[in-house]
């Protein structure tokens, strides 16, 4: 599904975010990103949606290219992948609904499946009753939820989650992990960063430790820590 | 394309006029406000020049003849003249005729001419016009030439103060327009990229949500077309029943003036602005969505 | 008020200016433009006024006065006149002058009026100048009734149309710059504000971390300040040397028109550009923020 | 030092964030504000800095009531405030070091002031090779971190951080946890909105838990949790 080749990334300010990472990742795995801050797992996820370009070495998601790819392909890749983003990016003038069904208006559903898919997308987060809402009037938790219903509505092959539970309680995070697990089980291919150490260690998934931009420790079924 | 697709971007565009309803007041005011100007303009520029042409047509030239010409000569001389380059009508005038429109010109102080009737001493002439009023210096200066011509006179002095006065005009409010339609064109361009600058973000995350270009820029296109024509429509309403008052207004307390009220031109205005509002709308917001596509 | 903080507002505006590169390069241009418009406007009702007063100025009144009056008679009827309501110059006119300018008029064919010096006919007269234009018609009224007048004749119906065109003129003069100007007022005001609106999270956030309106406000405004006085200088400049070619030009290929170009009405319409840029420059910033300040 | 009577809000949309809500906290104090997603955490510390009115009750802080405080007077009470965002809310066009020098400006320190003061404080949150660089390209954990940074960088008499944590691997909050203790210590009161259920619990600090906009729970060296 992902397999990165000796990818660095540094930003034009001169920041070496990612140094010579090789990680591949198979279709239906859950892995988890644990790092310090500033280790470099948003530039990761950033560079399989192809928000940013690699400096060096070759990114591809299912066998393509992403660099290489032509412009008017990357709005299919990126259908195919739901993102959660670190600081939520839920469309300011647009209510809870709408952000959501806008995941699946860009597809060119019809108005009849968004009337059925995104209520029950907004049950399983829990804000069925925010609908209405414009992000601004929501609290934190609920606009990253409403960022995560938004990844998940249309089915993505791929889900790349940047912390999705930073501003949850610990009762609601674990639902959302069960809602992961859940969508996991069904296929979709997980790659999530994270500082939640309880929820890495308990869940017993594939764990990447990233310190200084380089892949330290890569163990299937491991715990959250990031010290070699 | 997409029928869903479609029904989207009409919903959004009309949703986003209405929402961002502060930005949509201000880009409508700023194109209305320039097309006015810009209208405006170009009906004065119009109007100038319409009368401008209009004291170009009065312009004649009086060819004096000697006396004890012919008849066949002064059929002969009216071919030459005709031949003559830019000339476009010739008319002859006796002298009896000539007498009498002095007279007229004196008014009530006439009768210091009377007595001029036995011995006339004005001499028989044509009055010819140009088909432009420019080369009325010209053709005068051929005429001159002619066999059987004592004197040829055109205002000499006046007419080509007047001819490099109307040419400036005519220039002048050309360049003006130009000059106009730029500023107007920058203006409401200038707005319509900073009501897109104001929601550059929303721009980016539509992007990373699998948005293609078209995708986004299809709503912002269609609420710019909106927008413009919206403001387009509103100029062309204010100029049009303000040109009608206007021209009721110069009828009434100006009769001696003559302004340009054929129907043709001022729709052909009307629709100009219509068109430009429309198209700056449409092409403005596409263009300013460019630089915060690339994402 | 403490130097921190004014070292902070001037370091904070012209920090400003330069980052948002983009939004100041619009609000300049727009200034520009507005203020281009606006003064190129003034300048030309103020020099088309100029030309309507030199024509009004060159009107005049010619009282044709009862032949065999004396000395005495014209001396007491030239003090009456003085006395005519709007009277400011009175001439006296003898009948062979009048020949004369009559003969003059003639140019060429002046000759068709020789043999007249004998038996004048025309009669000894006054010319007469208002003090202002519009008063010809009433005061030539008043002159008919006087004893030892003929006739008083100042081209009337021509006057007429005159005055009430150059009355128009003065109107729609005045009216098309008060509109241009609450224009340009209303263009600079949206850009301004839409700058703010494009900043308006930065506003919410400084008032959390205990900034007071006006620490807010003042780096705004001055950052207004200073973009309307760069506009404003531009426009005052562009329009200072387009207008000094302007008369160059005229002078060369119109000699004959004479354009405003006393220095102090230039200096005038030039300082008010400038002082309007830096106006709504402030004024503008100022109130644009208010929206946002409220938090 | 913070005196909640009766306190009750109601959002212009209808939706009651609080609900008769009586608190008191004393000078000193170091209170975690524990509690579901939208439960009110951060309804109440914008009652108290005043980004928002009470609908209901009153709000006292340092002895003088919030809701009636003229106008003019806001500004001194926010001085004296030190508030960690759930948002951040940096400014995007100034760097790190501007961001956090701003909230000394207000203040009209001097430059010299500034340049000593800053450095240590962006020294202390880790950031101090960042200082030159826009909230835009730094990483979640690290404009975060700013956002702390600007918040203690006056010496505030009232640190109100909402879930400052929430973007900060375990090893970096701690250290966070540790500064704020360290502040607390020197007389500073800290109220501070949290998901983090280890650092509450082994903390031993008051309690208090929201659920639906009630207090429910508040208890002195308490631990995490929000079922009576
Ligand atoms: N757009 C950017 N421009 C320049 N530097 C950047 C940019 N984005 C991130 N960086 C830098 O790259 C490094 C890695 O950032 P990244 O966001 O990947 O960290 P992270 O692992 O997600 O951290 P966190 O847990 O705090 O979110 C950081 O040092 C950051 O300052
Ligand atoms: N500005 C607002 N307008 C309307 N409703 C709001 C506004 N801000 C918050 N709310 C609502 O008030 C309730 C409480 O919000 P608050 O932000 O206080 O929750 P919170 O405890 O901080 O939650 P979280 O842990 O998710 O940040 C929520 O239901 C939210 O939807
Ligand atoms: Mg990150
Ligand atoms: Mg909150």
């Amino acid at each position: 599904m992902i397999q990165l080749y000796n990818v660095s990334k540094i930003y034009p300010n001169g920041v070496k975010a990612l140094n010579d990472v090789t990680l591949h990742i198979k279709k239906g795995e859950f892995v988890f990103l644990v790092g310090p801050s500033g280790a470099g797992k948003s530039t990761l996820t950033k560079l399989i949606c192809r928000e940013e370009l690699p400096s060096r070495g070759q990114v591809l998601v299912n066998g393509r290219n992403v660099a290489r790819m032509k412009n008017r392909d990357v709005p299919h890749l990126r259908r195919k992948i739901g993102m959660v983003f670190q600081d939520f990016r839920l469309i300011p003038n647009k209510t809870v609904y709408e952000n959501v069904a806008f995941a699946l208006e860009v597809t060119g559903a019809s108005s009849k499946e968004i009337k059925k898919v995104v209520p029950t997308v907004l049950r399983m987060v829990g804000l069925e009753k925010k609908a209405g809402m414009l992000p601004a009037h929501l609290s934190g938790g609920e606009q990253q939820r409403t960022s995560v219903a938004r990844a998940i509505v249309n089915n993505p092959v791929l889900l790349l989650a940047d912390e999705p539970t930073g501003n949850l309680d610990p009762e609601t995070s674990w639902e959302l992990m069960k809602l992961f697990l859940d969508i996991n089980r069904r296929g979709t291919t997980i790659v999530m960063a994270t500082h939640a150490w309880d929820i890495v260690d308990s869940m017993k998934k594939r764990v990447v430790a990233l310190s200084n931009g380089c892949i330290i420790r890569d163990e299937e079924g491991g715990v959250y820590g990031y010290e070699c | 394309m997409n029928v869903n697709t479609l029904k989207y971007y009409f919903r959004e565009s009309t949703r986003s006029v209405l929402r961002n309803s502060w930005l949509s007041v201000a880009s409508v005011g700023t194109i209305i406000i320039s097309l006015l100007i810009l209208g405006s303009s170009l009906l004065l520029v119009l109007n100038v020049r319409h009368i401008v042409s209009t004291v170009e047509s009065s312009l004649e030239i009086t060819v004096f003849l000697e006396d004890g010409l012919d008849e066949e000569a002064l059929k002969r001389m009216e071919e030459e003249i005709k031949f003559v380059p830019g000339v476009a009508r010739v008319e002859f005038v006796t002298k009896e005729q000539a007498l009498e429109d002095l007279k007229e010109s004196f008014g009530d102080k006439a009768d210091i001419l009377s007595g001029l009737e036995k011995d006339n001493p004005l001499p028989n002439s044509f009055r010819i016009k140009t088909s432009e009023a420019e080369m009325v210096p010209r053709a005068a200066r051929q005429l001159e030439k002619l066999e059987g011509v004592e004197q040829v006179r055109y205002g000499q002095g006046v007419v080509e103060k007047l001819l490099s006065l109307t040419h400036w005009v005519r220039i002048w409010g050309s360049l003006t327009l130009v000059v106009l339609g730029a500023a107007a064109v920058f203006l409401i361009a200038t707005t319509i990229r900073m009501s897109v600058f104001a929601r550059r973000r929303e721009i980016g995350i539509m992007k990373m949500l699998g948005a293609t270009n078209f995708f986004v820029r299809m709503p912002f296109m269609l609420e710019g077309m909106m927008l413009g024509l919206a403001g387009g429509l509103v100029a062309a309403l204010i100029i049009y029943f303000g040109y009608l008052s206007l021209l009721n207004k110069v009828a009434v307390t100006l009769p001696f003036i003559q302004l340009v009220n054929d129907p043709q031109t001022l729709y052909r205005v009307l629709g100009g602005l219509l068109g430009l509002g429309f198209g700056i709308g449409a092409v403005g917001s596409a263009i300013s969505l460019h630089r915060f596509l690339r994402v």
